[in-house]
């Protein structure tokens, strides 16, 4: 079973919609140990994402994900833009021209996709960012490929793998991004950015995982 | 929260607007993407300098456009850092050959798009340099963290650096100024009451009437401690200790004391804190030889006050003092 | 309501202890009875100019006292017009010979304290004119009442007379300038809450979170009438249009647009209203030539916004930007 | 019977007494209708008189009225400033010299006092000032004397009926002075300064009665 580019089309508008519905939850989250913006940022970005769609109808994925990746970096702001388009570029380089992609093929975009975040945002395991959804999402999915997992099972074991990624950092001390001002009283309160990422890597297991 | 506004999401639209209606004599407004530059940018031979940050902290950066201070500000969305794409298109906008200074506040969003928009404009043959202001005590400094916000100096470091732009001094020595007042520079703020993002309407955080936050940055972010309510004075006090500790000031040190107001709070309120923070530096032997007192980094409505202080040395006193036509700061012409 | 202040009685009293710490070089500040005076007064041959009134509108007037400006402010408790002691100190102590001009603002206590210093200067051999400033359009005029407030034009005749002052004019001259303000401008405010007397520490009047008061004074004093908080552009539309249709403002007229903050609204919702008051004023054929945006004639923490119209002429324009240096305004030095 | 020095001076304290007990009772009127200021005025000015008292102790009635009228003008400020400085300056003219009042100097004193404050202010009767308390108060004293009332029945219809006139200010819309500037919103709220007044005759009738 592969990805094929329509369904890598229809992950990006339904995670544009589940934003849109978790605008206030990731406000709210954020309001608690950030800057209460996290929810609109990226709604202002999927919702200009939305608006590339039409042109985008028959691209490959490369240039699907870095278009997407290229919108968010113009329309975002704060840290969570400048991390989902690296996010999406990374990816995007990695299936430049491909028109659909085998597990292995989105494991190696995934995986340049979280270096890619690494790499800008400098935090590590634990920091209470999204990293601390998206390495052990990523792990999740390589052992599942080896374990031999159908594609569907893949997505969702790396898709419950974030969501107890993201659930783990409720009692972190923040160490990056704006809540690390907070010192301990950034403990007791869940991730903004690591719940964005599950909800991106729960709607690829929903829309990618029945293609 | 109630606020004057039409409509959440076009509140820094309608507000550059307002501004381009307003001071068509010091500065331009470009939108999409969106940036304030001075009306004569670019300014051949002299060192184009930005600053940009998420709206809500006006009249910074916006209103320090023009003579003397910087060639463009790029404003995000309120509270939040704004893209690469304005940033490149400002450092275009200003650049005269002798290069553009970036200066940027400590926050993760401001210091990754700002790194962005650099190497952009760097591919395209510009020299940037880029200087991270960090001066805010609240927040433990520590490699492992983000390390300290930018608040305050900010302010300081725009003028100081506007002046030695304006002199015709190299991007270097322009940098040099604002590293020297990120070095001697330090900030603690406080809040009375929580500010409300526009798009989400109601207060960022709750505190009730008998309480007040410590430590709190300029986004509504929440403080340090959160504690009763205490006379201005001893207030003062919990906001000049760490600051006065933090660098070790000497006996006989001239300071710039900047008192700023949150946005929120009456002018009567902040002449009641100079007052106590000028006895508090004096008494540490400190000789403050100027000062600022006003709302000039905001946090929307919020209600309280940071207090930034500055050690300079003669040559960021004549900077000073260098002539500033501006919106939100002015003197000497 | 909170307050960065230490003990109610003391507001005014620490306030002014730190106007004095801050502004050595424009201002001395006399205690008891208070007045704010010009440094360098008093100045042979030059018009003395003086104004005063409750405290908790700052930076009106002490912030306006200066080069250019006020010669002197008298301050009286927080909301309560000084008295006439005060008065007759400030106006011997910025009498350089040429006479001595009392800006008011009509309210009965401000007109009756004024009215008794005024006499007992004169009766010191001091030569007084007195302007009463009443151009609030909310409060309907009549012989048979008190007459409208006093507001937003005082900033503006304080400037414009101060510049007069300051080329060397006369008495009657400078005065004739300030009646000119009182007949060529008009003003009206809004507010979206209250403010609290810090004595009495709790807010003036309540207001529900989805309602506001048009036709507000400056002292909390609740408005014209109430209603359910519209957008900004609306609002804009309630204030200019009884302050157009007030003067025959005629097509081509040049006016000066002041856009004044109440003290708790932010600089960028102030900008949303200037957008909208200058695209009505333009739309009336009135010509924008100047303009003033921001928490000038404040009303301590409330948070609102006030429009003033001034009809200007050629000299008026000249004066307006002849240079002015005080804590509050400043330009042109 | 007469008024006598001392109870002239037990009148001044006993109204600094009443001011202060009232003063957030006059201030809420003035709330409602003004800017919250007439109580806090009144109590900084009769703080200052309180002040005063010792230096009085051996004066006549004629100076201790005038340095209360003086005291008042230089500390309390606003409308009420002025007024009641005229009010008691008026009083102590025409009892200068004097260390004792009959009832028709008495009447004499308050009938330049009240005068006055109408010359000072320019309200008339209905405006909604403290002259709807003060005048009626007057007129009843006048006829009291001329009725052969004793002083102390005299000082009990004068209180009452600037009791009467201060309720009566409840209905009015105001035209002089700050509540004025409401238009009809004055409608319906007890004048504050017409309560004071009220409250300084009430207490005259109380202390100068018994004397
Ligand atoms: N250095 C970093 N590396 C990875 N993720 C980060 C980093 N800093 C912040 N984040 C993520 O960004 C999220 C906040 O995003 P957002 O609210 O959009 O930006 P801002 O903090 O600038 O307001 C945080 O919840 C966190 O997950
Ligand atoms: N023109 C006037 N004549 C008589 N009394 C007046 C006049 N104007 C105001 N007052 C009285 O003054 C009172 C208000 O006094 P106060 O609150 O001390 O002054 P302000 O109105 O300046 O705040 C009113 O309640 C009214 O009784
Ligand atoms: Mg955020
Ligand atoms: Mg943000
Ligand atoms: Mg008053
Ligand atoms: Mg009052």
């Amino acid at each position: 079973m592969s990805i094929s580019r329509d369904a890598i089309l229809e992950w990006i508008k339904a995670y544009a919609a589940v934003i849109e519905e978790n605008k206030t939850y990731l406000t709210d989250l954020d309001a608690a140990i950030g800057d209460a913006d996290h929810g609109a940022n990226m709604h202002r970005g999927f919702k200009a994402v939305l608006g590339k769609m039409s042109e985008l109808a028959d691209k490959d994925i490369g240039t699907i994900l870095k278009t997407v990746g290229m919108t968010l970096l113009s329309t975002v702001g704060g840290a969570g833009g400048p991390l989902y388009a690296t996010f999406f570029l990374q990816a995007g380089m990695k299936t430049a021209g491909k028109m659909e992609l085998t597990p292995e093929d989105w494991y190696t975009a995934l995986e340049a996709a979280v270096n890619g975040v690494k790499m800008r945002g400098k935090a590590e395991l634990e920091d209470k960012t999204m990293i601390d959804a998206l390495v052990p999402a990523l792990n999740a999915l390589n052992e599942s490929i080896h374990d031999g997992a159908s594609m569907t099972e893949a997505l969702q074991r790396c898709a419950q793998a974030a969501k107890e990624g993201m659930e783990a950092t409720i009692p972190l001390v923040a160490r990056k991004g704006r809540a690390s001002y907070l010192g301990e009283r950034s403990a007791g309160h869940q991730d903004p950015g690591a719940t964005s990422s599950y909800l991106l890597l729960k709607t690829a297991a929903e829309v990618l995982g029945k293609a | 929260m109630k606020k004057l506004i039409n409509d959440p999401e076009r509140v820094v639209q309608e507000e550059l607007e307002g501004i381009a209606l307003a001071h068509p004599d010091l500065v331009k407004v470009h939108f999409n993407p969106n940036y304030i530059v001075r009306a004569d940018a670019p300014i051949k031979g002299k060192v184009g300098i930005i600053s940009g940050g998420g709206s809500g902290h006006e009249p910074m950066h916006g209103g320090f456009v023009g003579l003397g201070m910087l060639d463009a500000a790029c404003p995000g969305a309120v509270f939040t850092s704004p893209t690469p794409d304005q940033m490149l298109e400002a450092t275009k906008a200003v650049s005269g050959g002798a290069g553009v200074l970036h200066i940027v506040k400590n926050y993760t969003g401001d210091v990754m798009n700002f790194e962005m928009a650099a190497d952009l404009a760097k591919a395209e043959g510009i020299e940037v340099e880029s200087v991270v202001i960090d001066d805010d005590v609240a927040v433990k400094d520590s490699l492992y963290t983000a390390g300290r916000r930018g608040v305050g100096s900010t302010v300081l470091a725009e003028k100081l650096c506007g002046a030695a732009a304006e002199e015709g001094r190299s991007l270097k020595e322009v940098a040099d100024v604002c590293r020297k007042v990120k070095d001697w520079g330090r900030s603690m703020g406080m809040a009375l009451t929580s500010c409300a993002v526009p798009h989400v309407g109601k207060p960022t955080f709750d505190l009730p009437e008998d309480e007040m936050e410590i430590g709190i940055g300029i986004h509504g972010e929440p403080g340090r401690k959160r504690m009763k309510i205490k006379p201005a004075d001893e207030i003062v006090e919990m906001l000049m200790e760490p600051i006065i500790s933090d660098i070790p000031y000497k006996e006989g040190d001239e300071v710039i004391l900047f008192v700023n107001g949150m946005g929120g709070t009456p002018l009567i309120e902040l002449y009641i804190v100079y007052r106590k923070a000028y006895e508090i530096a004096t008494k540490h032997g400190l000789k403050v030889v100027r000062n600022l007192i006003g709302p000039y980094i905001t946090s929307l409505e919020m209600a309280g006050t940071s207090i930034t202080m500055l050690k300079v040395d003669e040559d960021m006193i004549k900077l000073w003092d260098a002539p500033v036509k501006t919106a939100g700061l002015r003197w000497g012409i």
